[in-house]
């Protein structure tokens, strides 16, 4: 019977489940005997991708859904109801009735940019979510460089922003498209700075690494988290993190009182719901990795004869749930700030304070305080 | 196929990228199979707060804009060098630290450059 | 003694730097006329204590400049330089006295003639050859203002033509120096630009440099001789002259003829001669030079006596006289050699005559067109003596310096150059011909009305004019101090030549 | 699948891309871009021959074009701005006041 | 191995920050003190440059402190400090002086490095900071399109030129495995069967294509003439005079150290870029009206005389041939430089008469210079003389060794297109006196146009300076024909 070790990540989980079971040896006899052993592996990231896939698909289903609700428990009223149970299914409704739309591309629009920006904006939404450990052994790929990529793969939705400002020849659009830029990438360098601090204790960019540095406790009471080392670190990594996604107060992109919709203006049908379902991808992705940065990741109290694989799982959604319960309980709490504003947080606050903090976390490294 | 650790960490990647276009392409195909299509003109022009669109689209941009991309161009690039720093700093001791201290001051004075020439005001 | 001749060297240098600051003319003027004087005393003193019955170096002086090239400051004195400084520092003061008159940025005239005498003196004196060069091409530059600035209507063009010229021809000089150098310094092994040093280890020379084409040897000759004989100028490379001199002020022309020219020759003693019985095909060398040598007698001649312009005439027969010191050269007849140097220091005296009277003639009349002229003599006396003077020494007449300089040539070359000799001789007939006829164009005859009223000679132009013609009769009667050390210097030169079994 | 060969070929062929761009375009900007696709091809060779010498110089080289890049690119989009802001133009063929 | 060798440039990247800081706090008017401090800075690090002796190599041997790097390092330096000086009147009461003197210091920090380099990625890094420094000191008078487009075409070309030499040491990485350049020769020596392969030849002639870049060789001029016209005069200053050797100090090292192995292929091309270069330059020059752009293509032509260098390095004059590159390098940095000064003295006269003067260096303001500037006009004559090589000035001993090596190497090798080489180089020198001497010939022939001006101190300090420079290196050239010659025996090939 599988013991729960701990697994690099979750093909060699799979495999070890499966080779438990008693029945990998026969499957992968079965390839090899074609001389295709590569594509069992390949069978088995597939399947793991689909896995990832449907959870990722599913889990924004339900932001959707819990938006509403958080918006109209602040507002002390019901949200949607009527969908299935407590208006559950509404997300799906959504979804057929965006399915049913029209899909108007303006006259003057570019086509194929105006087609393209949508799996511009998708398809690394996705891909995000590749070096994000969901649990011990849960993750489809622990990169050496895990941090790294995820955040030069979310500094590819404002080129898709822009695609889609530009292409859809509205004014509206591309004002949207250019401050939704200037504020991503205005906002990447205390980003990517606040995880630097993280990286300085961690010496490793992967995620993994990232978590397990975080694993122990002080006086066996309070975990190691990296919150209480990077306590600025936090605050300026969540601000930022809102900010690149757009949300309010930081929703320059959209803006629906000034800019319509923001670049998404001409956007219908199932366009627009990529667009959609990009952003509450993102806001999921960014909330895990503000919980594996500096919330400890699935670190938790271990539970005796559960594999720790799903405690671990339990732990990282529950955090996740809690910081993005956080972005909208924030988002329907705090008032739209002005773009001037923005910037100027942006750039005088937080890069000074990133950067101090930086120097302060190298200097702590350095003297070996911790 | 190369059997390396190399490409098993990437090769997912490569395959949920297919996966995501496929998805997206086949739900807009899907869509266009259920969905009516009914163009107008009026359907195709672009929206402008309930007005008719006036001038062309492709406006001169304010150069703040400009302003704000040069100087994070600098910064991210800065933040390039600080990563292998950042996972080496533990071997690297003091003079690795002091030597990215200069620099990380250098990316100071040059922040508070950018600032006081008015760089990162967006409004003048 | 040492230290005499550098001394002789900073002051017109000096004098020239004070010159320019100067801000009055009269300043100028006598600030000029001081040092150059000065300098003429020195020169002197050189000259008498010079002892002329021996060929070496005296008063040698040498100064380490840059070690590592081998590059010393080293200057010294034999018969064949002493009386070309002498000339130099009589022609200068004298030319500065010509143009006592001088108004037009009078300061900077009379510096650039003494920065003109800084560059000749360093020239005759140098015994480096790199300071040879440098001096060389130092003298270009001056000569190139005065010309542009104080020339005539077509003064730009004569004095880029005059610069570029010549300075072409010093470069390829400097590639022959290049090669001695190289040549000493792979023999010796110490860098070393002393003259006599890198001739010597010219003889030692071997090599190629077209393989079968040309010798290394026979290649560097040529050069040296072609920066030489542009300098000279010797037919065909003649052609800046007229031009430089026609369009040049007086003073820029007189020192022009008298001395730049003698550059030219200077070096044909001091370097060509040395090296020429050393070179691989001497015998083709040396009918060339005597080819070029009548050539230019005789192309200057025939040119002379086409010319309507008179300082034109003059100029074509400075190319004429400076053919016999080619000849000369060319003849390796101790006599005939001393004789050609004679007569590079007797044609510096008369050819200043010359200039000075084309000068004051232009000046005076405002024309120099031969056919416009006529029957000035009734008008301007004095000149008309004094010119008259300076053409029969230019026509060799006996009693004259130029007479002596010109018979020893022709008479010692016939032993070796025959031909060459009794072709130059038709040349001479010629010379006295377009002398006197034109002579008799311009200043005699008829009194051209159209001139006007003119003025006679000014004092101080006749002041310098009749020292010169002074001279030109005593060095003509009494040849012996100046002839005397060129000959203990020919004989030396010409040494070797028999027992290398160059002439027979 | 992936040898040295098949970088040196996407960094040539990249190469040849902005080469070709270089001389044929004619606005600043896409010039600009051409010459970030020149210095991206030099970084692909330098990548992949840090990788197959086994030698992390190269990837440090490349570290440092990239930024120098960046600058190169900021200095550059500087220069055209100003241009632009007196000229009204980035077309090359336009700014030619400085002739012989 | 001391760090104190590093103080020069240590002191100059600290003062340019500095000045960046300063320019923030200190008021407009004040900002002309600027000038001076970075004048300050500049002698200081020239002291520093001649007082502390000492090789030494820093950074894991990517930085080496030697004669070879000591003089150029003083070359830039000096044009530096030209440039800094003049600069004091040049942009006088500007506001942006701060960044002008903070860019002009790390330029020239970026051509020090490049001079100390001793490893690819130093050089490119050093090569990229000069360069990037000075497209934006081409294009400083940003309300002047003449100045913008100057940077813009210096900029397309110098970048394209990055480029192609970031792509040529990427090759030579790939071949070696190395970055440094020792490695780089220890490898073709270890080697010798990997110097033959037809990709080398491929590396080099993108290195060479990229450093020739920067030198200013034909065929990849074309931004010079433009931007030297188009630049302030004292950038011009300083592009000609310091950037320019920079490409040669690159090119020595890599061209003549590392690649050593294919000395030959070296010199063949190198002789046609030079011969080429010179013969173009001139001619183009004679043409001109406007003085910078004919001092811009003289420097081309110069450019072709320094790249003979690379002709001679046979083993018997190599040495010679280097060290009379680098001496004729140093000379026309004082000569060019104050040339271009002395231009710049010319603009401001000429816009003290009439404020809508276009064209300040066309050449009929130059008319009776003589009589208006007169220290400004004799110092412009001398240079003028020293460029066309004629004694006693540092442009003569530059050329006289350089001729001199190449001569010599016709002579040893009894070689017909190295005795052609030198023929047309002697040609080119002379040809090059006429465009001089017309220059000269306004100045001190024709009528004056105005009355005499008074000339601004700094530009008469910054002239003065050059031309006690260029005189003194001819007059007495020992030690620096020393350090020359020290400073090739580096590249000991």
């Amino acid at each position: 019977m599988w013991t729960g070790d701990t697994m690099t990540n979750a093909y060699e989980l799979i495999v070890n489940i499966l080779t438990a079971i008693g029945v990998y040896d026969q499957i992968y006899n079965l390839f090899e005997i074609f001389g295709m052993a590569y594509v069992l592996k390949i069978l088995i990231v597939s399947v793991l991708i689909a896995v990832l896939f449907a959870f990722v698909l599913v889990t924004v289903m339900f932001l959707t859904w819990m938006e509403r609700k958080v918006v109209a428990l602040v507002q002390v009223r019901y949200g949607p109801m009527v969908t299935g149970p407590r208006g559950l299914l509404q997300p799906v409704m959504d979804g057929i009735k965006l399915i049913g739309k029209e899909d108007i591309i303006p006259a003057k629009a570019d086509r194929w940019i105006f087609t393209l920006a949508p799996f511009i904006v998708f398809v690394p939404a996705l891909l995000i979510f590749i070096p994000i450990p969901f649990g011990n052994s849960l993750i489809i790929s622990d990169l050496r460089v895990g941090l790294l990529y995820i955040i030069a793969i979310s500094a590819v939705s404002p080129i898709a922003v822009l695609l889609a400002g530009w292409a859809s020849n509205n004014k509206y659009s591309l004002l949207g498209a250019m401050r939704a830029v200037a504020q991503d990438i205005s906002y990447t360098i205390p980003l990517a700075l606040a995880a630097i601090a993280v990286v300085i204790f961690t010496g490793s960019l992967s995620t993994v690494d990232i978590v397990n540095a975080q694993g122990d406790y002080w006086f066996g009471i309070i975990p190691k988290w990296f919150i209480f080392l990077q306590p600025i670190g936090f605050v300026l990594f969540l601000i930022a993190s809102i900010a690149e996604l757009g949300r309010i107060p930081f929703d320059f992109q959209e803006s629906e009182s000034e800019l319509v919709a923001g670049f998404f203006t001409e956007y219908s049908g199932m366009k627009f719901a990529m667009f959609f379902l990009a952003e509450y991808a993102h806001l999921f992705a960014v909330s895990g990795i503000v919980v594996t940065l500096f919330l400890g990741g699935w670190n938790g109290p271990v539970i005796p004869f559960i594999p720790v694989q799903i405690t671990s799982l339990v732990y990282f959604l529950i955090k996740t749930y809690a910081v993005i319960f956080f972005t909208m309980w924030l988002r329907d709490t705090v008032p739209r700030m002005r773009i001037d504003q923005l910037l100027n947080i942006g750039w005088k606050i937080m890069v000074p304070l990133a950067l101090l903090n930086l120097l302060v976390a190298g200097f702590l490294v350095t003297a070996g305080v911790i | 196929m190369p059997s390396n650790a190399f490409f098993d960490n990437y090769l997912p990647i490569a395959i949920l990228t297919v996966i995501g276009f496929v998805f997206v392409a086949v739900s807009l195909f899907m869509s266009r199979i259920v969905r009516p299509s009914n163009m107008t003109k009026e359907k195709l022009t672009t929206y402008e707060c309930a007005e008719v669109p006036v001038g062309d689209t492709r406006i001169h941009f304010n150069i703040q804009y400009y302003m704000i991309v040069i100087v994070f161009l600098i910064f991210d690039v800065g933040i390039l060098f600080l990563y292998p720093w950042a996972v080496q700093l533990k071997n690297l001791g003091a003079p690795g630290f002091f030597q990215m201290v200069i620099f990380i001051e250098i990316l100071i004075i040059g922040l508070a450059y950018a600032w006081r020439k008015e760089a990162l005001e967006w409004t003048q | 003694m040492s230290g005499l001749i550098s001394l002789m060297i900073i002051i017109p240098l000096i004098g020239a730097i004070l010159t320019f600051l100067t801000r009055t003319r009269g300043q100028a003027r006598i600030v000029a006329i001081l040092a150059s004087g000065l300098s003429l005393v020195l020169s002197l003193l050189l000259f008498m204590r010079f002892d002329s019955s021996i060929p070496t170096i005296q008063f040698g002086e040498s100064y380490v400049w840059i070690s590592s090239l081998g590059i010393n400051l080293k200057f010294g004195l034999d018969g064949i330089g002493l009386p070309l400084v002498l000339l130099a520092n009589i022609i200068i003061p004298l030319t500065i006295i010509f143009a006592w008159g001088e108004t037009k940025q009078a300061n900077r005239f009379y510096g650039l003639i003494l920065l003109e005498q800084v560059g000749v003196l360093g020239v005759f004196t140098s015994l480096d050859f790199f300071v040879f060069y440098i001096f060389w091409e130092v003298v270009l530059i001056p000569m190139y203002f005065l010309i542009s600035i104080w020339g005539g209507p077509r003064k730009d063009y004569s004095a880029i033509k005059f610069f570029i010229y010549t300075h072409v021809a010093s470069l390829v000089m400097l590639l022959a120096i290049f090669s001695l150098y190289f040549n000493a310094l792979s023999i010796t092994g110490t860098p070393n630009f002393d003259i006599f040093h890198l001739l010597k280890n010219y003889q030692v020379m071997d090599g190629w440099l077209i393989q079968d084409i040309i010798t290394l040897k026979d290649a560097i000759f040529l050069a040296l001789l072609f920066g030489f004989i542009v300098k000279m100028p010797a037919v065909p490379f003649h052609t800046w002259l007229p031009d430089a001199h026609v369009e040049a002020p007086t003073a820029g022309s007189v020192i022009l003829a008298a001395l730049l020219l003698k550059m030219g020759g200077y070096g044909l003693f001091r370097i060509i001669l040395p090296i020429l019985p050393y070179s691989d095909s001497h015998g083709i060398l040396i009918s060339l030079m005597a080819i070029i040598g009548v050539l230019s007698i005789l192309y200057g001649t025939f040119l002379a006596l086409a010319q309507r312009d008179l300082k034109k005439m003059v100029a074509y027969s400075s190319i004429s006289h400076m053919g016999f010191v080619m000849l000369g050269a060319a003849a390796l007849i101790p006599l005939s050699v001393s004789g050609a140097m004679y007569q590079q220091f007797s044609h510096g005296l008369i050819t200043g005559i010359l200039f000075m009277s084309c000068g004051v003639i232009q000046h005076s009349a405002g024309t120099r067109i031969i056919g416009d002229l006529g029957g000035i003599a009734k008008h301007m006396p004095r000149l008309t003596f004094l010119m008259l003077a300076g053409f029969l020494a230019s026509l060799g007449l006996p009693g004259m310096s130029g007479f002596i300089a010109e018979f020893l040539v022709l008479v010692n070359s016939y032993f070796t150059l025959p031909t060459f000799v009794i072709l130059a001789l038709f040349g001479i007939v010629f010379t006295a011909g377009y002398h006197l006829w034109a002579m008799q164009r311009a200043v005699f005859g008829t009194y051209n009305q159209k001139l006007g009223h003119i003025h006679d000679i000014a004092s101080y132009e006749m002041v310098s004019m009749s020292v010169l013609v002074l001279l030109v009769i005593f060095f003509g009667l009494n040849p012996g101090p100046v002839l005397n050390m060129m000959t203990t210097n020919a004989e030396q030169l010409l040494e070797f030549v028999v027992l290398r079994g160059v002439i027979t | 699948m992936a040898d040295l060969y098949s970088y040196l070929l996407v960094a040539i062929i990249i190469f040849t891309i902005g080469s070709y761009g270089i001389i044929t375009q004619r606005s600043g900007i896409k010039i600009l871009m051409c010459i970030e696709l020149l210095l991206n091809a030099a970084n692909i060779n330098l990548v992949a021959f840090s990788s197959f010498n086994g030698s992390a110089t190269g990837q440090v080289f490349a570290l440092f074009s990239i930024a120098i890049a960046a600058a190169e690119a900021a200095i550059g989009f500087a220069i055209l701005i100003a241009l632009f802001r007196i000229r009204d133009t980035i077309n090359l063929d336009n700014i030619n006041i400085l002739r012989w | 191995m001391s760090y104190l060798l590093l103080l020069p440039e240590l002191l100059l990247i600290s003062l340019a920050l500095v000045i960046v800081l300063l320019g923030l706090m200190i008021s407009d008017r004040s900002k002309n003190l600027l000038g001076y401090l970075s004048a300050g800075g500049l002698l200081a690090s020239i002291v520093f440059i001649l007082a502390i002796k000492g090789e030494g190599s820093f950074f894991y041997d990517a930085f080496v402190v030697d004669p070879l790097s000591q003089i150029f390092k003083l070359i830039f330096a000096v044009v530096s400090l030209l440039a800094v000086i003049a600069s004091v009147t040049y942009f006088k009461g500007s506001r942006n002086q701060d960044e002008y003197y903070a860019l002009l210091l790390l330029a020239t920090v970026g051509m020090m490095v490049v001079a100390s380099a001793n490893d690819l990625v130093a050089l490119f890094v050093g090569f990229e900071l000069a360069s990037m420094a000075t497209y934006v000191l081409a294009g400083f008078e940003k309300r002047n399109p003449a100045s913008l487009e100057a940077a813009l075409k210096y900029f397309v070309i110098g970048s394209l030129s990055s480029a192609l030499m970031l792509f040529g040491m990427s090759l030579v990485y790939g071949i070696t495995g190395y970055t440094s350049i020792p490695g780089i020769i220890e490898f073709f020596t270890t080697n010798p069967q990997a110097a033959t392969g037809a990709i080398n030849i491929v590396a080099m002639l993108f290195l060479v294509a990229g450093f020739a870049f920067k030198m200013a060789l034909v065929p990849f001029h074309m931004w010079a003439p433009d931007t030297y016209e188009g630049s302030p005069t004292v950038v011009s200053a300083l592009l000609a005079a310091g950037s320019k050797k920079m490409g040669f100090v690159a090119a020595f090292k890599v061209l003549v150290l590392a690649l050593v192995a294919m000395r030959a292929d070296i010199q063949l091309a190198f002789a046609v870029l030079a011969v080429v270069t010179m013969t173009y330059g001139n001619i183009v020059a004679i043409s001109q009206r406007s003085i910078k752009r004919m001092l811009a293509y003289s420097s081309i032509a110069q450019a072709g005389y320094i790249s003979l260098a690379f002709v001679a390095i046979t083993p018997e004059m190599s040495q010679m041939a280097i060290g009379g590159g680098i001496l004729l390098a140093l000379g026309h940095a004082l000569m060019k430089g104050g040339a271009f000064i002395a231009v710049a003295v010319v603009g401001y006269m000429v816009l003290s008469d009439n404020r809508n003067v276009k064209n300040t260096d066309d050449l009929e303001h130059f008319a009776g210079l003589g009589k208006r500037a007169p220290i400004t006009a004799f110092a412009m004559l001398v240079f003028l003389l020293a460029l066309a090589g004629i004694p006693p000035s540092a442009g003569f001993i530059g050329k006289f060794v350089i001729f001199y090596s190449i001569t010599v190497d016709a002579v040893i090798q009894a070689s017909g297109w190295m005795l052609f080489i030198v023929i047309v180089a002697i040609l080119n020198s002379a040809l090059s006196i006429y465009y001089y001497a017309r220059v000269i010939r306004y100045m001190y022939v024709l009528p004056p146009a105005g009355e005499r001006i008074k000339e601004p101190t700094p530009y008469v300090v910054a002239i003065v300076l050059a031309l006690i420079g260029t005189i003194g290196i001819g007059v007495y050239p020992e030690p620096f024909i020393q350090m020359a010659m020290d400073a090739a025996k580096v590249l000991g090939v």
